[in-house]
């Protein structure tokens, strides 16, 4: 995947609800591209439509209009199970509520996507082991969730989200709930596994000094996106 | 070929902590009416053969099952021989017989009964229920006749008494009035079955009831037809038979009872699919229930590239679970109650109708009791688990 | 009047044999019985009825009894006559002075004389005597319409020799006293 | 109304109308109807067969009979001044009975004949309603006058107004077996029990039947009524013992009481499945309950901020519970009782469209479907219902208070 | 209730979240007194454990150690009834989400607090009609929240925070998904409110513009309360 290609690129998106008589604009007109191994934050308030951009480029909902290539594939004429392939393989998730299976172990949760794809469960469990190693979590591997804290399972989720070394990771308010020090060595992480797995990230937050931390800033406000003029 | 993965999260589901203890509650509930359901079904369908099966051997045994014979109700047997009609499916074997409506008089009371005339040959199935005297009595000339316990009582007669039978259908018009063929008969044993035969038959020798009826010589009543399944006589009774020749059957003696029973089973089982059919409606609602609840974690399995299918067989198998769970136990507990009816019914001093409840199991019918039970079972996770597979993340993810 | 031209022909003769042949037939005229067979009549009481078709039976009476033998079931039946209810016709043909004479009316048409009861019984008779006092035919009519017509043949008048009319039953007939 | 009830009502209109909650909501709705319907039908039937067995049979047959070991019972009068000094004892008639054949020209049936006094069964019991036409009324001695039950005269085919022939067995002397005695007597009219009692039954009055017996004036016994006919039995063996001759009794339980025990027994297991019906849909409005905790869990917290305690909450949603079972049971009951009251009348149509009579005359005591609604059996079920539905809504409701305010407005 | 006793006085209060092994300090040590008719803002990032602050004034939520005192009362010594009743009479909540009842009208929902206390429905009725004058909202009296604007349902949440006439309102980010001119009549709504009833207002907010308007401010970050110096 050569540099200049980019790993994900959006094209004048915009998404709408209808409920009852009120129709609130939720995306307007949002493009911009996202480059392999590449690091890039989106900064806006609760509410501003961050979360369901990201669900658009997951594929997990959508657009009322406008374009999304994955690696130069249009994401919409894909069918329910190439979509369902690509986020199994190419694209992981972390959200602000870890949103781990509470009925399985923190091994368990990690090797799911694996298991899901297709690898046999004795394989899974190994290289679960090992990415619970790069998160350093080796020692709770048997725990459920409710046995963890919370920086604990948001990093559970982040090994999650990248066992099946996809290509990209969308993280929305991975830190939301988090108190200032864990929320900072999560991002840390994040960083330490992009430079090491060359790992694509976009993450959505609203705290400026935790997004700081990315190579590249976006500011999402009432549905629009906006280059951060790094100045203020 | 769907992965082991799907019983790995469903099962992980049915045994793992569910929402809370009442949750559990509600989907044990639907197992416990499926349970009951199938438990009700077994033993009443249960008790149902087993009337059927009392019936079919007490009283269908005994009275002719079906019967070839012609308009004017005797046939010439040397004439109409019985070999054309051995290869009629489901005849065991053919033979000879004289009945008619006959009257008794004794010192104490008149009544009417059926008489049977029979040879010892023949090997009548009453031979192993006279308990005095025997079958052999009856040879032909002595006019002797074999009463069954209730009838000898009512006459008021023992062994070795005389009674008078007659047959009006064969009486003779002289210038002083109709006179009934009558003979005097001794009664020379006594046979007991249950309360209906004891009543409803008698035995004498096939010469002398041909003569008593004042048939021609050769004729009979018909040739007798013994059936492996005298249930499903019309199959017998529909196959063609020669010109002027026709099929009488048990129906015109008994035919109401086996009716009545029929409709006390469908009764019956209505009033009892009703639990299955609630106890389904509970498994939909529990089902839906978990799967409102477990909303987030399918949305998450669908964000790690789940197949709708599959997350669809995981909650089928959870709704599922509850529905086998409880039909299995409901059949072993049915099965177990219906062979053992009778000890059970004594020990808690319940009775029906003042008799003994007989019970039959027949296996086809526990089979089709437990695959419908399953299948219902199964429709009913269909539609739940068809909308959890349908969840929309974004929109269940939004909420958390 | 009528009955008293019946009594008087039928006093004439003592006794007689004849052939008879019998056809019962229902209202609507559907055949219940075909017969044959012989009888013999000795005034006032005594008549022995055989028939041979259908069935071999024959009815004697000996003035005080009625034995009914069916050979075919080697059984004889024997009643008290005084206790019958139905042999009224037997009765009128054997004893003129039987007082069931006078429960009767009679009509006549030349030589056939109809007897209607009086007291509610069930039976009419049609009997035709010639008037040297032969009966040539007689008919018992049912309260159903059910008619019994008997055709005397080959009649020999005369008094019939009395132990035509005693019955002693065969070996091994058995007897069922009903009196 | 209060503050509970009307938030509760409040609650239930706003609720979220996707598929699967209208779908719950429906379902625990529909199998609570089926269950009280179906109660409610299934206890009317009982009832209505129970009226029948005392219109058809309590009513018809003596409640017992007082008769001699052996032979007639000839000072009848004299045991039947020693009964009426009795108080529980209504009447003691005497009657005749005996076994006979009547014959149609081809057509023979076995009776048990009947000698009862035309006067006095009117005063004792309801069988001369049944008499068609009220042929009862010039049913009177020495007029060759007999009645037939409806079973038997279907059989000899024959109707009011033809003459038959009843044989009776005449034993005078033990060794000789005489012919049986022919007797021809006119139908005088149909006795319709429209079940098994009137198949092989005749009547006859008592003089007549004494006549043709030639017993003089003796009788086979006395019929008697007694006040409590539940009691019959102990009545009718405790007043035989008082009485000077030695005589032998039976009651009507002896006969018929197996009836009315089965269809006790019937009942019962008709409301223990039912019971079970109700029960397992109750408890489906758990799961309706479960999720409008779950959709009103917010407005749960605002309340709480609001000063609302955990009591107000429990009974906003066991009122929840409540309403749900309420109509369920409404719809069931108005189901039940519409279904019940012409039941008669639906089974008539499906008998005709099925083309036979679904009770056969033959076999049971009355050939149609009775049915009677108890206002205690419809207020009984509804109450049950109602106890189960508070039940089902009691745990949620507990769950309801349980919800933590801080969390959940917080996570918002 | 002279202004020397302070109406609400928290000493030392701290609450930790125990979740798993892990234990989240989430207050630390915070003392302040809130005086009958003060105006006080207490500002804040969000995660900074102010809303959990506030559910414990509230008697919401029970301090792990610490102690509140309103009304000179002890308040972990009240029952839940009178911690109900006290929620009830004594104290309104304001929060960021409106938190409306759906299901009733914008009267009925200004109304409940008083059907709760136990008022008649038609004198509630009355009384949140006057209630409604003095947010101006009287012609939506009748109209769902659903149909209602932002502003307009933050007016009506405080209308009904207000109705009992409570001593002290506690207000969470009750401008956070407002526009900018809509959260400045919302804060102008609670300082006219406070000189005209006389009710003593606590706001957290994270709106340094908008905590100006008050009378005192406090700093709270890292589950610690610090008084703002004036000058930066």
């Amino acid at each position: 995947m050569n540099n200049s290609q980019p790993l994900l690129s959006a094209k004048n998106l915009s998404k709408t609800y209808k409920e009852g008589k009120m129709v609130t604009e939720v995306l307007k007109d949002v493009s911009f591209d996202i480059y392999p191994k590449s690091l890039l934050a989106i900064i806006g308030s609760s509410g501003s439509g961050k979360s369901t951009l990201l669900h658009l480029l997951g594929g997990l909902d959508q657009p009322t209009s406008g374009e999304i290539m994955f690696k130069s594939q249009q994401l919409n004429r894909l069918s329910e199970q190439e979509k369902a392939r690509l986020r199994n393989q190419e694209i992981g998730f972390v959200y602000q509520f870890h949103h781990l299976l509470p009925d399985f172990t923190a091994l368990e949760n990690v090797a799911m996507p694996l298991l899901i794809g297709g690898v046999s469960p004795s394989e899974a469990k190994k290289r679960a082991m090992v990415m619970l190693e790069s998160v350093n979590l080796v020692k709770r591997a048997n725990h459920r969730p409710a046995e963890l804290s919370g920086g604990e399972r948001q990093r559970v989720a982040i090994g999650r989200a990248l066992i099946n070394n996809p290509a990209l990771v969308m993280a929305d308010e991975p830190t939301g709930n988090l108190d200032k020090s864990t929320a900072d060595a999560i991002f840390d992480l994040l960083v330490k596994l992009n430079r090491e797995h060359g790992t694509a990230f976009l993450v959505v937050t609203h705290d400026l000094a935790l997004a700081n931390k990315l190579d590249q800033q976006l500011i999402m406000s009432d549905g629009q996106l906006s280059y951060r003029d790094l100045a203020n | 070929m769907f992965r082991p993965l799907v019983f790995y999260i469903g099962f992980r589901y049915v045994y793992g902590q569910k929402t809370d203890g009442f949750g559990r509650f509600v989907s044990w509930l639907s197992m416990i009416g499926i349970m009951l359901g199938s438990i009700g079904l077994i033993v009443v369908l249960s008790v149902m053969n087993g009337l059927e099966d009392q019936m079919q051997n007490s009283i269908l045994k005994f009275f002719p099952q079906a019967q070839v014979t012609s308009k004017t109700g005797k046939i010439d047997s040397t004439l109409i021989t019985s070999s054309q009609f051995k290869n009629i499916p489901g005849v065991e074997r053919i033979t000879p017989i004289i009945t008619s409506d006959v009257v008794l008089q004794s010192q104490h009371s008149i009544t009417v009964s059926t008489l049977m005339g029979i040879t010892a040959a023949d090997h009548d199935p009453i031979e192993d229920y006279v308990y005095t005297g025997s079958i052999d009595t009856l040879q032909a000339g002595s006019y002797n006749v074999i009463l069954g316990y209730t009838l000898a009582d009512q006459l008021g007669v023992i062994v070795g008494d005389k009674i008078r039978l007659m047959v009006t259908d064969a009486s003779q018009i002289t210038p002083v009035g109709r006179i009934p063929s009558q003979r005097l008969f001794t009664v020379s044993g006594l046979f007991s079955v249950n309360q209906d035969i004891n009543q409803a038959l008698i035995y004498v020798n096939q010469t002398d009831a041909k003569n008593l009826l004042r048939y021609p010589t050769n004729n009979i009543s018909g040739w007798r037809l013994f059936l492996t399944h005298p249930l499903e006589i019309s199959s017998v009774t529909n196959t063609p038979l020669p010109e002027g020749l026709k099929f009488t059957d048990w129906r015109a003696k008994r035919g109401e009872l086996f009716q009545a029973i029929k409709m006390e089973k469908n009764v019956m089982g209505l009033l009892i699919s009703l639990i299955v059919i609630v106890a389904a409606f509970n498994i939909i609602t529990s089902l839906s229930l978990l799967v409102m609840e477990k909303q987030g974690e399918v949305a998450i399995l669908k964000t790690q590239g789940l197949s709708r299918f599959k997350i669809m067989l995981i909650f089928i198998i959870q709704g599922a679970s509850s529905g086998v769970i409880g039909t299995l136990l409901g059949s072993a507990i049915g099965l177990l109650l219906a062979s053992y009816l009778n000890e059970l019914m004594s020990v808690l001093g319940l009775s029906f109708a003042g008799i003994e409840l007989p019970s039959l199991v027949n296996p086809s019918q526990i089979v089709f009791i437990i695959f419908g039970l399953l299948m219902l079972s199964l429709i009913s996770t269909i539609y739940p688990a068809y909308r959890a597979a349908n969840i929309q993340p974004a929109e269940a993810l939004r909420y958390e | 009047g009528d009955k008293e031209v019946l009594q008087e022909r039928l006093a004439k003769i003592d006794g007689f044999y004849a052939r008879f042949s019998q056809d019962v037939k229902t209202a609507d005229k559907q055949p219940v019985q075909q017969g044959k067979g012989d009888l013999w009549v000795t005034r006032p009481y005594y008549f022995n009825w055989s028939m041979t078709e259908p069935d071999e039976t024959s009815i004697i009476s000996d003035g005080k009894n009625m034995w009914v033998y069916t050979p075919a079931v080697e059984q004889v039946s024997v009643m008290s006559l005084k206790k019958m209810v139905d042999n009224r016709l037997m009765l009128l043909i054997t004893d003129s002075h039987n007082p069931i004479w006078n429960t009767y009316t009679v009509t006549r048409k030349q030589d056939s004389f109809t007897l209607k009861p009086t007291d509610g019984s069930n039976q009419d008779y049609v009997i035709s005597v010639l008037p040297t006092g032969m009966i040539s035919n007689f008919t018992i009519i049912e309260e159903d319409g059910q008619r019994s017509f008997y055709d005397l043949s080959k009649q020999t008048l005369g008094k019939v020799p009395l132990d035509k009319f005693k019955f002693t039953p065969p070996a091994g007939v058995t007897i069922d006293d009903q009196r | 109304m209060n503050l509970s009830l009307i938030t509760a009502i409040k609650f239930r209109k706003g609720r979220r109308k996707s598929g699967m909650v209208s779908l719950i909501s429906i379902i625990s709705t529909l199998s609570i109807a089926i269950g009280i319907a179906a109660l409610i039908i299934g206890l009317s039937a009982m009832n209505g067969f129970e009226r029948e067995l005392n219109d058809r049979v309590l009513s018809v047959v003596p409640h017992g009979q007082i008769y001699s070991y052996t032979g007639n019972l000839d000072n009848w009068q004299h045991v039947q001044s020693e009964l009426q000094e009795n108080n529980h004892i209504l009447s003691a008639v005497p009657f005749v009975s005996f076994t006979g054949l009547i014959e149609n020209a081809s057509k023979l049936g076995a009776v048990e004949v009947q000698g009862l006094d035309p006067e006095q069964e009117t005063k004792i019991s309801a069988l001369p309603n049944y008499v068609l036409n009220n042929r009862w009324q010039d049913f009177k001695a020495d007029s060759q006058q007999i009645i037939l039950g409806a079973g038997l005269a279907k059989l000899l085919a024959v109707e009011e107004g033809q003459w038959v022939t009843l044989l009776i067995p005449v034993s005078n002397n033990p060794e000789q077996l005489k012919p049986p005695r022919r007797v021809r007597l006119q139908v005088h009219g149909i006795l319709d029990l429209s079940g098994t009692l009137s198949n092989n039954v005749a009547l006859l009055p008592l003089a007549d039947s004494q006549k043709l017996l030639n017993i003089d004036d003796s009788v086979t016994g006395l019929m008697i009524n007694v006040d409590n006919v539940y009691q019959a039995s102990d009545i009718i063996a405790q007043a035989t013992l008082t009485l000077e001759e030695n005589l032998n009794f039976n009651s009507w339980e002896h006969t018929f009481g197996f009836m009315y025990r089965d269809i006790q027994m019937i009942r019962q297991i008709m409301y223990l499945a039912m019971i079970v019906v109700i029960g397992v849909a109750c408890f489906n409005i758990v799961s309706t309950l479960v999720i409008a905790v779950k959709d009103k869990q917010r407005d749960i917290a605002i309340l709480k901020t609001l000063g609302a305690t955990n009591n107000l909450i429990k009974r906003i949603f066991i009122w929840y519970g409540v309403i749900s079972g309420l109509i369920g049971s409404v719809i069931g009951v108005v189901l039940g009782v519409i279904v019940a009251w012409q039941l008669s009348n639906i089974m008539g149509v499906v008998e005709s469209m099925m083309g036979h009579k679904i009770l056969n005359s033959n076999i049971y005591f009355v050939d149609f479907l009775p049915s009677e609604i108890h206002l205690f059996d419809v207020v009984i079920v509804f109450i049950t219902a109602m106890l189960l539905s508070l039940l089902a809504s009691y745990y949620p409701a507990r769950r309801a208070c349980k919800i933590d305010p801080a969390r959940v407005l917080s996570s918002y």
